[in-house]
């Protein structure tokens, strides 16, 4: 009996996330069709998933295994980096679905082979210790990547940390990385639907991940390290389980976010990309999936559409960071909202008021 | 051969030589209880046994297999299962949860079988939640099942510990103050269980109980900690009127 | 003699980024927070001591004087405004409304300044006491200002160990750092002490302002963001909460990278600050003079 | 309950947002006024207003250029629609915080709005990202000072206002060379930045063919700019006796700075970004004295056309305007160039106007505050005389 209700009830918490998600493109969808899909909206699409994106695999980081990341950027750098490189040089020479499931297998890979080479080190460290590696990690991706020159000739691959003429290239060679001014000239491979696919692709590992035997296992190590490890949990590998997924899935929204834009910078991807992405998390509710969905949608489209407030535009935004993370978390907010909706409630039910104490 | 064989176990914190020359041999089945005043290294013994800590000196034998100094998750699979003194549930997840986790190696599949919900995914969770509901209701936990740790009223905290604990299928189980913060009522209730707990499952219970009631109730074989050494072992009767053990106790020099 | 001046070079940006510690350490130690609004309370401390000092030639220590009050104010503000009412909540929300705060600065003071750069008088530049000194027949100069910062910055970390360790008021810092509610049973005003926390750490951050434009002069909303983010690698590194570490972990982030810029690459300096602090933290854990923590079983 | 309201609340944000779409937002600079007057139409006989859009970085570290950029574009259509009596344009400018993801939001919202030409982006990285959309919508696009070469080969609808950096690279170094004006040649240049690496590459290439040597290339990072020392400790102890500074006048402020602490004095010499160096607020002009930059416009020159410019738009705003705020400036007088010529209207489509002013621009001569004789190539790269001006007695004064 129990044991139905308790499947039934994640089951349907998380159809309704897929049902948000699919709800969402078909209206989409649906205004496009009548034509009142703004230029401004139908260009936030892919950008939306990818937050969306990074968001949930943030969060398997954050809220499930309970480590705190900022670097997630990083992640989403390298992934972005290989995957469009594959994507560009592979351009025309095979189908462009094949180009693009390479691009996202091998952006997703090595976003997930760095997640390795960090995680095993730095998962030995906790709590602020492990957010500052983080951050230095993000910092180092976005350093390197900035300061990376490679190209290819007749002669081979060429590659340099100085600038482009040490790379030493014949005339005839093809810079693919060109230092500060990165990637340029990439063909627009992402589409809506394509993030669409990625974001339940997402979905429904993460979820599952969630609720399978390893997924307990990450949240026991979240909850109680010691008692985890006392019944029998390998937490390295665990915490690692979770660190290398939430970092392919970094990766697989870095592919998608670049293939979206002509060029592509490393800058983009340093430590204020890494805290929009826990504000994210954050907001929709640390360890909430559905919550990190639409906090992601909701934050990446609210500076767009506060650009009639001009200069007071980021400013607003600030403010209106502040007022909800103290209107939604502190508990002393909490608790008046709760008295504020038991007052409204019992003004307005028709059930009697229960008698005061005497 | 006993379950536990034990040989001058000791630990040192930098200096300080926190418990020294140990012996202990608990047989299968039996039930024992480790007892001294407060600070006498019991609960560093409860972690050198269960790897939290490793020993400075000496061996730890289980079932004929040295665990001395192994990870504590290696130790869990060897056999051995414990409780904390402050309780250590997983707050956040649900109950059945907490006793699902504890399943983890004992009903297992592959993460892909999880992120592909592969056929063999419903069946192995079943027979999770089918082993998990049975030892939450030994504890009359089953009605709480789906209700988060934290929410549980504290004793019954203490019992999804137990439950928690047995789900790792251990040949011994180590309970650090079960009764702790308990009443009368609820300490025989829990002394009940205990006895139940053994007799059903066929396992060795150690544990440390400040309640003397409790301890001389239920534990067939005692041995007093103080200081860090052994100063009296024997049964309940030969530890009460040990006159080294009333000294240590009553803080006599 | 080049190593020389890049070490000095070092030095001297080191020791900024070891007074902006000193505050971060302060707040983080006994606050518990990551105040990511460090860096822009220095950035409106810089403005307010570039209108005082440069636009209306006050004097620079009454300019430092009233950037301090400024900031104290703000700070203790800000903790009351928004870290407060989250004082219980998840640490994550805390960092969020700290980066909330840290936009909404910088915001601000775009629009009351505008965003075109300012050129920040050095504060020490025409004092009688303060003066370069030249070494080597002058094949070598230590700026004023980069005695004044090492100076400022040895004097306020005395003064700092010295209220923690032997004042009541840093009794109560230290109680309410190491156990909260303890602190609260002992009677220990939490509030009170974490609002004094927070004055101290802004009005230190206004020191640091005046002293970090007057080393590197050049003034825009954006200017504290990058410097606070060091310095707070800077804190962490010397081990975050303990004062000489903050010191010291600045001192060492400036001699790094500027070794690194002069020896190994201008533009891979940072990465390798960053490098060196991961693999201090993975040999140390806890910061090169922060206190170990044993987690009770 | 909780549920609901995450679902109202997406809902509510997706109608609100194809609300945004059909109806005009209010935007930052809009000066389309009522025009009512219709007396003096123009050669075509069109009143309807072009829609010109502007996108640059008017938050953030960069937003003093973007800024300078908008009021420029500002400046001169207010101009323009009052000589015409009637609305020739009506402007909008969006910001772009200088990240590629937020300029293509704000060029969609400004396509939303209408817009027909795009005066943009400010800086080089968004450039990038803008002009490929451009090309996919046939959009005309003129960056005053995107000046990144990949920006104008992205497609033949994008031209250039400013120089590109190879050739402000190239010309600085045969400058350099021809004057004699150092042997031994140090850099500084932001290796962080699109604009000032393009520069450092075509120029390095260029001054070794020359024959001249490069002793010190130093490089720093939007990240560790604040302490730029090193860097001018390194220069001085290679013997550099010109260091070349292609990067913005804020770092190249510190760099005077850093220099003067330690006593180093070689020639300076600056690109365009160098200009507004001497109306940084606080700082002291006289370091600065002798630096020479490259530069197509500075705010001392005698001509008529740049004195108005410089008049009008330190009235309007209370600042000397920069070389960003005149490029700004040009690019609207070059549009309303082939407005009067006729070659344009505001009932054409952005194809048309597209097409138009590609075939405009290739052939016109432009004269505005950047130059004389402007002229443009297919390839979008603008043709005009460099000058290089050198600081004298806090004043730009034309090299001899």
């Amino acid at each position: 009996m129990f044991r139905l209700k308790n499947l039934r009830k994640s089951t349907k918490s998380n159809l309704i996330t897929f049902g948000i998600v699919i709800g969402f493109y078909l209206v989409i969808q649906l205004l496009s069709a009548l034509g009142m899909l703004s230029s401004s909206l139908s260009g936030q699409l892919v950008p939306i998933c990818a937050y969306v994106i990074l968001a949930i695999s943030l969060n398997l980081t954050v809220g499930i295994l309970g480590e705190l990341s900022l670097g997630h950027a990083g992640f989403m750098s390298v992934g972005a980096f290989s995957g469009t490189i594959v994507w560009t040089t592979l351009y025309g020479q095979v189908p462009n679905w094949l180009g693009l499931l390479l691009a996202f297998v091998v952006g997703g890979a090595v976003a997930g082979l760095f997640g390795f080479i960090v995680g095993v080190p730095v998962l030995r460290l906790s709590g602020d210790y492990l957010a500052i590696v983080t951050l230095a990690f993000g910092e180092i991706v976005k350093n390197v990547m900035n300061a990376c020159y490679l190209g290819y000739d007749s002669k081979g691959i060429h590659f340099s940390f100085k600038d482009a003429a040490s790379m030493g290239m014949e005339a005839d060679g093809t810079t693919i990385i060109n230092g500060a001014i990165g990637i340029t000239g990439i063909k627009k491979g992402s589409t809506f639907i394509l993030g669409i696919i990625l974001v339940i692709l997402t979905l429904v590992v993460i979820l599952n991940l969630i609720n399978s035997r390893a997924g307990r296992a990450i949240k026991s190590i979240r909850d109680n390290e010691i008692a985890a490890r006392s019944v029998g949990i390998n937490i390295t590998k665990y915490k690692l389980m979770a660190f290398i997924t939430s970092a392919v899935f970094a990766g697989i929204a870095g592919v998608l976010y670049s293939l979206n834009y002509s060029s592509l910078v490393a800058k983009k991807f340093d430590y204020n990309t890494s805290i929009l992405i826990l504000v994210f998390v954050v907001l929709g509710g640390i360890g909430n999936i559905r919550g990190s969905v639409i906090a992601a949608a909701l934050l990446t489209v609210l500076p767009e559409m506060l650009r009639s407030l001009n200069d007071y535009r980021m400013l607003i935004y600030a403010i209106v960071l502040i007022l909800v993370m103290i209107f939604s978390q502190s508990p002393q907010v909490v608790a008046w909202r709760k008295r504020m909706v038991e007052m409204f409630r019992g003004r307005f039910s028709k059930r009697p008021q229960a008698k005061e104490v005497q | 051969m006993a379950l536990l064989e034990v040989s001058n176990l000791g630990i040192a914190f930098g200096g300080l030589q926190a418990v020294a020359q140990l012996d202990l041999k608990i047989e299968k089945g039996h039930l024992y209880g480790l007892i001294g005043p407060n600070g006498a290294g019991k609960t560093t013994v409860f972690n050198m046994l269960t790897g939290v800590y490793t020993p400075t000196e000496g061996n730890i034998v289980l079932d004929g297999k040295d665990i001395t100094g192994k990870s504590p998750d290696l130790i869990s699979k060897a056999g051995v299962a414990r409780t904390f003194q402050n309780i250590r549930l997983f707050n956040d997840m649900t109950v059945l949860d907490n006793v699902k986790v504890a399943l983890h190696n004992q009903i297992r599949y592959n993460m892909w079988t999880g992120i592909l919900r592969l056929p063999s995914y419903r069946e192995k969770e079943h027979q999770m939640n089918r082993e998990a509901l049975r030892l939450l209701k030994i504890f009359d936990l089953d009605k709480e099942a789906s209700l988060k740790a934290s929410q549980l009223p504290y004793g019954k905290q203490r019992k999804l510990e137990i439950a928690r604990a047995l789900a790792t299928n251990p040949k011994l189980l180590l309970l650090d103050e079960p009764a702790a913060g308990m009443n009368p009522n609820e300490t025989e209730e829990l002394m009940n269980t205990v006895r139940s707990v053994r007799d059903q499952f066929g396992i060795a219970i150690l544990l440390i109980e400040h309640d003397m009631n409790f301890v001389m109730g239920i534990c067939e074989e005692i041995t007093v900690l103080d200081y860090g050494r052994v100063i009296a072992h024997g049964d309940g009767k030969a530890i009460r009127n040990n006159p080294k053990v009333i000294a240590a106790y009553l803080g006599g020099d | 003699m080049q190593f020389l001046s890049y070490l000095i070079n070092g030095i001297s940006l080191g020791s900024v980024y070891a007074l902006i510690a000193l505050g971060y350490t302060m707040v983080y130690g006994i606050a518990k927070m990551l105040n990511f609004a460090h860096g822009d309370v220095i950035m409106i401390g810089s403005y307010v001591v570039f209108f005082a000092f440069g636009s209306f030639g006050l004097n620079p220590v009454l300019s430092i004087v009233l950037s301090m009050v400024v900031c104290t104010i703000l700070g203790v503000a800000i903790e009351r405004v928004a870290y407060r009412p989250l004082r219980e909540a998840p640490s994550l929300a805390v960092l969020i409304t700290a980066i909330g705060m840290s936009y909404l600065l910088q915001q601000v003071a775009q629009l009351m300044w505008t965003s075109n750069a300012k050129s920040f008088p050095s504060v020490v530049a025409n004092s009688s006491i303060f003066k370069p000194v030249s070494l080597f027949d002058g094949q070598l100069t230590i700026s004023a200002e980069t005695i004044v910062t090492i100076l400022a910055c040895v004097v306020i970390m005395v003064l700092l160990l010295y209220f923690i360790n032997c004042t009541s008021a840093g009794h109560a810092m230290q109680a309410v750092s190491e156990d909260r509610g303890a602190a609260q049973l002992m009677g220990v005003n939490v509030n009170a002490t974490i609002s004094l926390t927070f004055a101290i750490g802004s009005a230190l951050a206004a020191v640091a302002g005046a002293l970090l434009c007057s080393s590197y002069p050049s003034l825009q909303p954006t200017t504290g963001a990058m410097p606070g983010i060091k310095a707070f690698v800077a804190a962490v590194f010397g081990g975050i909460g303990s004062i000489p570490g903050a010191f010291l972990g600045g001192i060492l982030l400036g001699v790094i990278e500027n070794l690194s810029k002069a020896y190994i690459s201008t533009q891979l300096s940072d990465a390798i600050v960053f490098l060196v602090l991961i693999v201090v933290l993975l040999v140390k854990p806890t910061g090169l003079l922060g206190k170990k923590v044993n987690v009770k079983v | 309950m909780k549920k609901l309201i995450s679902a109202a609340l997406a809902s509510a944000m997706v109608l609100s947002l194809a609300a945004c779409g059909s109806t005009d937002t209010g935007s930052n600079a809009s000066t389309g006024t009522d025009s009512t007057a219709t007396a003096e139409a123009s050669n075509t006989g069109s009143t309807t207003p072009i829609k010109l859009g502007g996108i640059g970085p008017t938050t953030g570290s960069a937003a003093s250029y973007g800024i300078a950029v908008m009021q420029g574009e500002e400046l001169a259509v207010n101009e323009i629609n009052e000589a015409a009596g009637y609305t020739v344009f009506e402007f909008s400018f969006e910001d772009d915080e200088h990240d590629a993801e937020k300029a293509m939001n704000a060029y969609n919202t400004l396509k939303d709005w209408g817009m027909q030409v795009l005066l943009g982006t400010v800086t080089s990285t968004p450039s990038l990202s803008v002009a490929g959309e451009t090309v996919n919508d046939n959009m005309f696009m003129l960056t005053p000072s995107a000046s990144a070469v990949d920006v104008v080969e992205t497609g033949d609808n994008v031209f250039q206002m400013c120089f590109t950096d190879p050739n402000q690279g190239v010309v600085s170094a045969d400058y350099i060379a021809e004057n004699a004006l150092g042997t031994k040649i140090g850099v500084i240049y932001d290796s962080s930045d699109a604009y000032s690496s393009g520069i450092y590459t075509a120029f390095k290439a260029e001054i070794e063919a020359k024959g001249l040597e490069i002793v010190a290339a130093e490089s720093f990072t939007s990240d560790n700019k604040s302490d730029l020392s090193t860097q001018v400790t390194k220069c001085q102890n290679a013997g550099a006796d010109l260091v070349f500074l292609p990067i913005y006048y804020n770092e190249a402020s510190q760099i005077l700075i850093a220099a003067d602490k330690v006593g180093y004095k070689p020639t300076f010499f600056g690109c365009d970004g160098m200009d507004g160096i001497l109306s940084i607020e606080g700082f002291d002009t006289s370091l600065a004295e002798g630096l020479m930059l490259l530069c197509p416009f500075s705010a001392t020159a005698t001509d008529e056309t740049t004195q108005k410019f410089v008049a009008s738009y330190e009235a309007a705003y209370g600042e000397t305007p920069i070389q960003f705020a005149a490029d700004a400036y040009d690019c609207v007088y070059a549009i309303y160039q082939c407005v009067q010529n006729g070659s344009i209207n505001g009932d054409m489509s952005v194809s048309e106007m597209c097409e138009a002013l590609k075939a405009d621009f290739t052939t016109m001569t432009f004269n505005g505050t950047t130059g004389e004789g402007q002229t443009w190539e297919a390839n979008g790269m603008v043709s005009k005389p460099p000058r290089v001006y050198v600081v004298t007695n806090g004043e730009y004064a034309t090299a001899e």
